[in-house]
């Protein structure tokens, strides 16, 4: 991967590389019971950024130390395909695979109601089936899509997107070129039917101010992706224009 | 270390009996034959970013394959030759009996059947891998990732990675003056393919022989032979799988109805791909 | 893979409503306010056969963080930046809760949230890390040892790493005919630091934000907002860690909270490292 | 290892490199009882192929979740010494080495009578101290034999043997020199007083009308070699001419 | 590291490298209640060797299988931090860390009185913070201050200290230098109070005559040592004077 | 981490008596005195294929040990010598308490007692081992296969390792212009032996010492040392390994004990290897 340092990423009508304005997201594609044996699954598009996920549960956990008397207790892989990558990715999980399944499952502890199933574990996967920027993200609006098709219930339905600046710029729903020379990356998901911001991250500088303008514009553009999921649990599928 | 699967799901006896007597009238569960696949989906370039990719449905059953390629050095003993690796993994989106983890006897098995089918075949032309010989050979990995597991995932597997491979382009590369090779964003060269190769699975339950066994008749079957045929009918691979044992009658009566049933295979490749066959299949 | 922590202290239903009426009233149970760190001692070169250390405790939390350096190949895509490598053990000396064995989910979490404020801030100029350029780079390995954890590890560590980074001094080297590197026992060369930065850990219990919360108050909080500020004023990290959930004008209000008790941290460094801090703090 | 391309294999009067016509085996020996711990333990040489095998049990499984309400449980472990091999081979468990360990376990599942000792382990253990082709075949027979010493019961005695292809020509017994070049190896095992074959492999490409042809080779050679097997369950030792 | 063999470690007055005579001991420091969290802990210093030890239990074990109906559980760690050596060591634990975890654990099973506590675990753990030479024996000394700090009881209290060979003189507590060329390094642990010697190698060639000479130095070191520990469990923090 | 063996095999009461006072006679189970080794078996050369290899019986305990020799580089800070690794397997073939797994503490402990006796007598010449100073040295890997165990690993293994040390012969090689070693078939040159080594296992129980103890006397034993030997009648290696601990003269005792078994073992070394023994011993 050569890093494009030289590259505009903004051009001088305020477009980007891919011709998208600052605010606008990729095209989205949402689709659920795309697996037979799971109880619950989704495939999410952002772009060229590809999502499965799959719910089993809830179901007797697999080892007996796993169980909480009181609640459900939620197992949650995020997990690369070998060739999802520019470089393939070895299939031993990384510390960053580590780290996002932590995070996406602390997006989901406060939404589910796990007090619903004491002593079952409910298990969450998540594999990214093509890598282009914003794959958490993507990650929890597939996870939340595939719960709600297990019939899971959850407190409202959670989706994520990622907030850039590049060149001083924000901008919404950043890409993998974004990314690798963008000057910060801000990935947020939350459910805003209850006002929950569920993940929040920030890699990169910014001021007070551009994490709120930042966070306002994630919060703006997850109130749209809830609705296209809300639309997808009813049509089984759906997709917005292409750019 | 292998050891006899102790968390076998259990075909109920209702269920069990039913399959037994249907297949003694020479029929299956899904309104089949004994001796013919189930629905076959082949999709080529699903996997935009990879080198090449592509993803089959056999009836329920479904396994998406990979292809990335990047510049190594050759083994010792083959010089002159590229490296092609095949990796499977069973993830856990596939099956509730699929836990995470590293690959198990079942996908080590399953890749290196497949591996050996393309080896032993000769289908990708290792020597064209060649950049520099002896020092700098293009490595195609080849990843096998089940998404839904129900039965028969060699075949699924098999075609997969066969209609991935030749899916696949190599990307264009400069040699520096410091002798490295420097990968440009073009991919255009595709592999060079000698041979199409399908594998066949066959089980064995009872006295019968019946082809691509779904996951209750995989469960409920004595055994499985898994036949490799290329293009031109030649047994380029078998793998005897399971824990139950054949007959000599049994092993070549079934090599001969998995013959049978690799054209069905090789013509869905053929409708799957066209023109990009690289190969005319009789 | 991710699990609900199923091994969790139990904070008594009696300590724990005195924790809960005490934030209440704007108190702590250790007598401090809500928005104000524990007792904070930095100590930097404990280590003196290291490249550069530092202990510090905040409350009972203590921390110690080694660097050492050696010379490696720097990352095909960043061929003109030396490497950075935060590592973080929960060593079983510092708690009944940890057992020894590779880095868990939060031991690699922690590590991996310093090294992005690290690494995001430019807090240590990577390109002075170049011995050759393309060829030979400093790796600096930053290792976060736990020595007794009562809570926030965060801001410990951050203050820590900190420290010994300033504390750190590369080795004299000469570069050999064949090309090779050979280090010198003299170390002189500081590393440069562009930033001061440090973490602040903001947890949320009810309705309250509480900063630098210790072990029992971790316990019962619902959620925490780690958040990394430079000496400029600018955010350059953050990290929502826990279970629960925010609102969005928490977050707004923790990253306010945070940025004044990042200025208690900033001048406890001050303090502890005078005239070797590289930058001046506003 | 350099890879003899160029060398013939087979000479003008049809002998192989070794002096062995195509469908002769190498100088074979088995011995039982060959160490004190095992219940039951037998080295096996085909040339210079030596395979080691040790059972153990019926015995109580080593952890608990290992128990099968209604039959034994096999575990079955195929490993090389780190010196058999021309290379030193790493003492950790290769992909080859797990897969050969499920071939050779499904190879016995059907011929223990394991309804006789439910919730019980019977474990086989296989150490290849010297590799020059044919292990997997060798360790099958040398496992029937250590089967047999340990007393467990067993429908028949099982024994294993590969054909390969060289040069267009089918022949008996490959080893290594011959492997390395060769078209085809086909390894088998079988149990011929019942009629059962409980392993079978091919690694090469053959015509069907080969495949049957080298499957008769095989079978014939496993009948010699299971009365061999008989005869060292009397005398303990047995041993063929050399070559 | 240069092994620097040229260089003369006793010189021509008999004096060490760091002007020790050489039955003398560098500099020891010794502090108890170091850890909040541990029910024992010292940190123990030799030279600029600094060993951490923390003790836990007795204490229910974490896993099951490892309860003793009669007895206590000893488990021990000896683990190097990566910044304690001249280059970094590498977290996983190494085969000589699995060596001196088992030889440290044998030195404290015939002392600690784990009769008193059947169904129990103690666990020791150590850390080496700074290693330069001797730091098993530093271990040793370290995990007898924190067990008796935890109010284990014990036979008696252990110490330690290694006796080197250094051109061809016997030398007291060798450190990382003058272990590196040195002939001899034989480390020894002992509760003198009751004449036991509990942990006991020899790495190089002494003659039997050397042995037993090198044993007494040993011996008498360990004498002193113990008797700082018993000043330290009363007093928290001892020193011997800086060389 | 190191634990309390908590699966240790149990002798029976009656069993235990019996040994302890046949030893209190001076007398063992088998039928010899307290301090001399079980019968010997030693033959070298049991693996043709190995560059060197040798099987040893003590009484009936046996071990098998096999040498590799490849091409690499020299440690750094070594660079004129080539390199020894000994490796130890208990292999479960050998005992129904070993496991299959990587090796544990005892495999490991008794691969380094052996390394370091070979190590600091300086048994192996490491500076005939150097083919390019600072580039490539042999490697020559020792692995030690316990094939039954009856106690007393340690003196049948360090007896195998010696015997196929000597029995050890290098290939011939040719340097080729590429700086490579390509290895030939032929294997002629010994290696260069300064000094045969020995243990001896000397096991305390109760107020006696045993030598060589067997499976039951190690498992009633209160501890063992084990002491190793040159030819040359100098100590060059202890290890006191179990549980239990020694007086000061038990330990001078222990040594001069095993001094003289050391000579038997020698005497094995001799008959088994006569002519091939490259040193005379006394």
């Amino acid at each position: 991967m050569a890093k494009a340092t030289d590259v505009k990423l903004i051009d001088e009508f305020g477009r980007r590389h891919d011709g998208r304005l600052p605010e606008e997201m990729r095209p989205v594609s949402m689709r659920i019971n795309v697996l037979d044996n799971a109880d619950g699954s989704a495939l999410v598009e952002f772009g060229r950024t590809r999502v499965l996920a799959a719910v089993y549960g809830p179901r007797e956990p697999v080892q007996r130390f796993m169980i909480l008397p009181d609640r459900a207790l939620l197992r949650v892989r995020y997990h690369m395909a070998p060739f999802s990558t520019a470089e393939r990715k070895s299939p031993a999980p990384s510390r960053r695979e580590i780290e996002l399944s932590k995070v996406i499952r602390e997006a989901f502890e406060d939404i589910i109601l796990v007090k619903y199933f004491p002593r079952t574990a409910i298990d969450i996967f998540i594999e990214v089936l093509q890598a282009d920027g914003g794959t958490r993200t993507a990650a929890v609006t597939a996870a939340s899509l595939a719960l709600a098709n297990a019939g899971i219930p959850m407190k409202a339905l959670v989706a994520g997107i990622a907030v850039g600046k590049i060149e001083g710029v924000l901008v919404l729903d950043v890409d993998e070129v974004e990314d690798g020379v963008g000057e910060a990356d801000m990935p947020v998901a939350a459910a805003p039917d209850i006002g929950k911001i569920t993940l929040f991250q920030l890699n990169g500088v910014l001021t007070k101010e551009e994490v709120e303008k930042g966070l306002d514009m994630a919060l703006e553009a997850i109130k749209k992706l809830v609705e296209l999921e809300k639309q997808t649990l009813v049509e089984e599928y759906v997709t917005t224009e292409e750019v | 270390m292998s050891l006899t699967p102790f968390r076998v799901p259990i075909v109920p006896e209702l269920r069990k009996s039913t399959i037994l007597s249907l297949i003694a009238k020479g029929l299956r569960i899904e309104e089949r034959d004994l001796y013919t696949p189930r629905l076959i989906k082949i999709e080529a370039g699903v996997v935009e970013r990879a080198e090449g990719s592509a993803q089959v449905q056999l009836g329920k059953t479904q396994v998406l394959v990979g292809v990335k390629v990047d510049v190594g050095t050759p083994f010792k003993d083959t010089p002159d030759e590229g490296v092609i690796a095949v990796n499977a993994e069973f993830v856990p989106i596939a099956s509730p009996m699929f836990e995470p983890g590293p690959p198990d006897e079942n996908a080590i098995e399953l890749a290196r059947v497949i591996d050996r089918s393309l080896r032993e075949s000769n289908a990708v032309d290792r020597k064209s891998l060649v950049i520099i010989p002896g020092q700098k050979v293009w490595v195609v990995h080849v990843d096998i990732y089940v998404l839904n597991y129900d039965g028969n995932l060699f075949d699924a597997s098999m075609l997969a990675t066969m209609a991935a491979l030749i899916d696949t382009r190599l990307p264009d590369y400069e040699e520096l003056e410091t002798g490295e090779i420097r990968l440009k964003e073009e991919k255009k060269t595709p592999l060079q393919i000698n041979k199409i190769v399908t594998t066949v699975n066959i089980a064995k339950i009872g006295d019968y022989l019946i082809v691509d066994p779904n996951l209750d008749e995989e469960t409920v079957a004595d055994t499985k032979l898994i036949v490799a045929y290329d293009h031109e009918g030649n047994v380029v691979g078998i793998q005897k799988s399971g824990a139950g044992s054949m007959t000599r009658e049994e092993i070549l009566k079934a090599i001969d109805i998995g013959s049978k049933a690799a054209r069905v295979y090789f013509k869905s490749l053929e409708e799957a791909l066209g023109e990009r066959l690289p190969v005319k299949i009789g």
